[in-house]
């Protein structure tokens, strides 16, 4: 089966952001993404308490380049100074589905 | 006079919390706990209401208001000239310590239950009432009326809050279903009440102990600051009550309304709309400091000042 | 006549959720309250059967079960023919409510209890036997008796889902171990039931309301639907009860069974046995719609509709 | 006699287990339930405690120790000579049976209550006194009193555990509140109790049937001792009820703890302690066999076994 | 360490085909996998409601090229159609263990 | 924006070492990482009971290639024999931020 190449953009950072940043991803264009609750540790310290929204979520997007630059450089932008976030880029492989 | 129950539970959890014990309970019962505790509280609110006509407390609710405009005010120079913190910080913990704790006030409840003192069964609504002010105040001094502050988005999230709405829906079915009604209920809400704080508290505990941690990092003003600004609120809270010409049990109500600190509601606002400031430093103030110290010796202490100044 | 209670958490959730506040309860919460609910209802009709020799009970049940059997090839050519929707949806949709809720059943249950009429205490028995019989009449409308349908696999999800077993169980421990001895676990499932049957309606409102934007994409059919045909059915078990001469209280409860419709089991089924039918239609419908509708006025009107007839 | 309703949760969760129903219980309330049994067989000890002097009860407590020092070395060489075990495996498991569970204790607890008979009240002293020996006795027989076990983080981690913390913590709590202040929260603790045991049987039935698939891999010597094992055990409890003078239903309980095995404390404690013993092993002896056994037919067999011999 | 380089394979889909995959997964030959609970947006709208299965589950399977065709035709064909899916493949190295 | 080359480390062991590995990580200076619930399956058989530490985690560990090597290497020695544990590590580029 032919296989596409995609980015795969991983987000960590804070769980209350969650609704603003799928109202974001929203305003991009960006309709596809898996969200999973996670804790971990950063250069803001341990986060892992849920009860306070003080834990974190973790979450993927599938997408083209250019749509990677993009949300890579708009979270850098509103968020990177001000809350707990990590952000890595990679490169994986997609079916031609019904998705892409 | 024998430590009520619900304390030693607190004191358990702080204990294992600060040993290092592997015990939190899981959040959703930490949720279930609280859901609890708030409707609980709201209920018993609604069935007051139910027997006495609402407009009559309006004084009351304004003044309970303006408490809740002026607390934080009192605070945010405190913190600002003589603890030389960065103005959003010193307005997020003003916007904390302005507002009110839903556990604290449910322990000075139990603790005047157990001494059989009344106090005015209104007093959920003034909960309600103080939660949202101090939150304003706190946005207010760091960016003005400024238009860049969401307020549509932001008023969303403080007034659709769970602890609101739960408290508003409590308040609302006490009232329209009435006491009688209510009593079918009370196998959930009511007869359990006592076991579900003391629950709540044991969790409370270890989640206090986990900021002991973050306390050592900022020092002795917080701690100072965690303490003596209570003590002083609580007095505001007493004359409040003695203008309002409320019955010592209301006093002691109020006064641990005044002195506590939110750590749910006004984190979580302060976090979207003064992202830069610090939310570790405001929580460790509220939740590892004011939080334990009111528990264990701030209820008693604000019902001796005012008995004194009663 | 004052509103239940448990009525009211159900509006409270509906509202907050179409406000969108964030309150969702923690799904472990409400499974909590939902094996409980399940558990108490098969003990409370498990007590029942240890009362009356069980054979009695089979022309009862052969009758309901044929209902169950007739509900769903009764609401096929509605959604099929009238409503043009995809055979496999018209199929699952059937399904749906040619099965039943439980939230619905308590909540008919509490109503009349609150009222003080009584009911034929087998009445969990006709629950487990109307879960099941619209899933099969769904998936053969689709498939025929075709081999390509894995009926072990399938009957074992079926029977062995939790509502069933919760159920079964409840009336086999309520049937083996009798009235008196069950009474040692009431404080868990009995005296709190209305209490948990309320936060578990508090949820159910935060549900029904999240399906509310589906239902804006399917138009006004399901909506006519939702209502219409549950009142429908409400008539065919009030003929039922009838027929099997049951009380006024038991056809009340007979009438609510034929008009809920099923959000747990047979969404669950049909995803693996029909799964080109689109699950948001029927759960939009029967979430979205005939849950709230009964909640709120399905359940008084099956009472009139009841006393009307009787 | 009427079976115990929560014995009949059990068989139900394990009958449901058995035939791979899908209803597991989220763990969130599993743990919250044995928080709640933690706590409530803690209260009732402490509040026993505050009546009598605790120094009394020094040999009492002195005997016991020794017991949870001898089973698990009476265990070990059954299973290294006889069973033909590694060596760590052997006394890993040696260490989950002398150690105790409390659900077992529980359900001895409420197996004598439904029947009227009274046994020494400060019982849950016994059930904390026991759990850690064996431990301690599972690493000695590895590894010697070696310098490379960590004592000190291994003790940290067993005796700051969740079970012991609670156990303890609720002893204190009813020790220092007493009788009379404790009521206020018999609601949450005291009155769902069996209600509360009923369900987390349930639960561990369902846990204890997923167990017996690896117990096909382990064959027939496991079998044998899971059930065997326990029967000897409980002689030695009632030697030492005979021995410390306690009354029938004393001798009921401490033979519950000797034949009952760990399923939380000691596989958490063995996989830091001695991780190339394979947990499977033992947490399917504990869980798999001895666990069912000791709630269908130990306790009233050991019960049987103690009026016997007293 | 020598270092092996195979294929990742992550799945996002519906909650209630967990044991089904398992199942299938048994079938293929594959042994080895790891599931976390997931939430997320795709083609079939939001789905975050796990009282009613109504969740995703998130599957990672390390393995050999082959394997990882395999896999991804079998679900492709099985149930993308019906299904709420996604899928996509990356490049890992893993430790010589006792594992592979 | 500028992206930098690292390596993604991914563990999957028990749930029960979650503490000791923290303390670990700590000790090789790595102040980075996130952890996700997770089941799975593998050489240990299936691995999904939480309510007595039967359960996994999944860490996840971005950081340069000598510490990737440190981690896997210790990682390898003191947990493979006598864990359920898996381990593998890609390729991912990251943004030039305050947390690198
Ligand atoms: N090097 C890293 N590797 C993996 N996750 C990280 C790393 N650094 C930070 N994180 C995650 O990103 C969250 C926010 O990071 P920070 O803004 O640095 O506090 C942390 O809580 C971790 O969950
Ligand atoms: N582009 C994407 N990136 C990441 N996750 C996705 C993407 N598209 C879909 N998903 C996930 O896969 C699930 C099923 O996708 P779909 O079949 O498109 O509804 C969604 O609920 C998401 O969790
Ligand atoms: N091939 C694999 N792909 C993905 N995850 C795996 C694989 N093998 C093992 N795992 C995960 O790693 C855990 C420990 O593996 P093991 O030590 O092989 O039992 C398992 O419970 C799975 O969650
Ligand atoms: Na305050
Ligand atoms: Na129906
Ligand atoms: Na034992």
């Amino acid at each position: 089966m032919k296989q596409y190449s995609m980015k795969l953009v991983t987000i960590v950072t804070e769980s209350i952001l969650e609704h603003h940043l799928e109202d974001d991803l929203d305003k991009l264009g960006i309709h596809g993404y898996t969200i999973v609750d996670a804790r971990g540790k950063g250069s803001e310290g341990m986060r892992d308490d849920f009860w306070s929204n003080q834990g974190n979520i973790r979450i993927e997007i599938v997408c083209d380049e250019k749509t990677s630059d993009t949300v890579t450089e708009f979270l850098y932008k509103h968020y990177y100074s001000d809350y707990a976030m990590m952000l890595y880029v990679s490169d994986v492989s997609v079916l031609r589905g019904k998705k892409f | 006079m024998a430590i009520d129950p619900v304390v030693l539970f607190f004191i358990l959890g702080l204990t294992a919390g600060l040993m290092r014990a592997e015990m939190r309970l899981p959040s959703a019962i930490y949720e279930f706990l609280s859901v609890i505790l708030l409707i609980a509280i709201g209920l018993k609110g609604g069935i007051e209401l139910s027997k006495q006509p609402f407009v009559d407390l309006l004084p009351d609710i304004a003044a309970v208001l303006a408490m809740g405009f002026i607390l934080p005010l009192l605070a945010f120079p405190i913190l600002y000239y003589l603890g030389r913190f960065k103005k959003a910080d010193a307005a997020s913990i003003a916007g904390h310590y302005g507002s009110v704790s839903v556990g604290t006030y449910a322990v000075a409840a139990s603790y005047l239950a157990s001494l059989g003192i009344a106090y005015e069964a209104h007093m959920p609504l003034f909960l309600v009432v103080l939660e949202i002010p101090a939150i304003i105040v706190a946005i207010v001094l760091v960016r003005g009326i400024s238009k860049q502050t969401k307020w549509g988005q932001l008023s969303h999230e403080i007034f659709l809050g769970k602890s609101i709405v739960l408290l508003i829906g409590g308040l609302a079915i006490g009232w329209i279903a009435g006491e009688e009604s209510i009593k079918s209920i009370s196998g959930m809400f009511f007869d359990p009440f006592k076991g579900v704080l003391a629950l709540f508290l044991l969790e409370m505990g270890l989640i206090a102990a986990s900021q002991v941690g973050a306390l050592k990092r900022y020092g002795f003003f917080l701690l100072g600051f965690g303490i003596i600004f209570p003590i002083i609120s609580s007095v505001v809270g007493i004359a409040a009550a003695l203008f309002l010409e409320l019955s010592i049990g209301g006093a002691v109500m109020l006064a641990t309304l005044a002195a506590s600190a939110s750590y749910i509601a006004v984190p979580a606002a302060m976090r979207i709309a003064l992202p830069e400031s610090n939310p570790t430093l405001s929580l460790t103030a509220s939740l590892g400091i004011t939080f334990p110290f009111n528990i264990i010796l701030g209820v008693p202490l604000y019902h001796q000042i005012a008995t004194a100044l009663y």
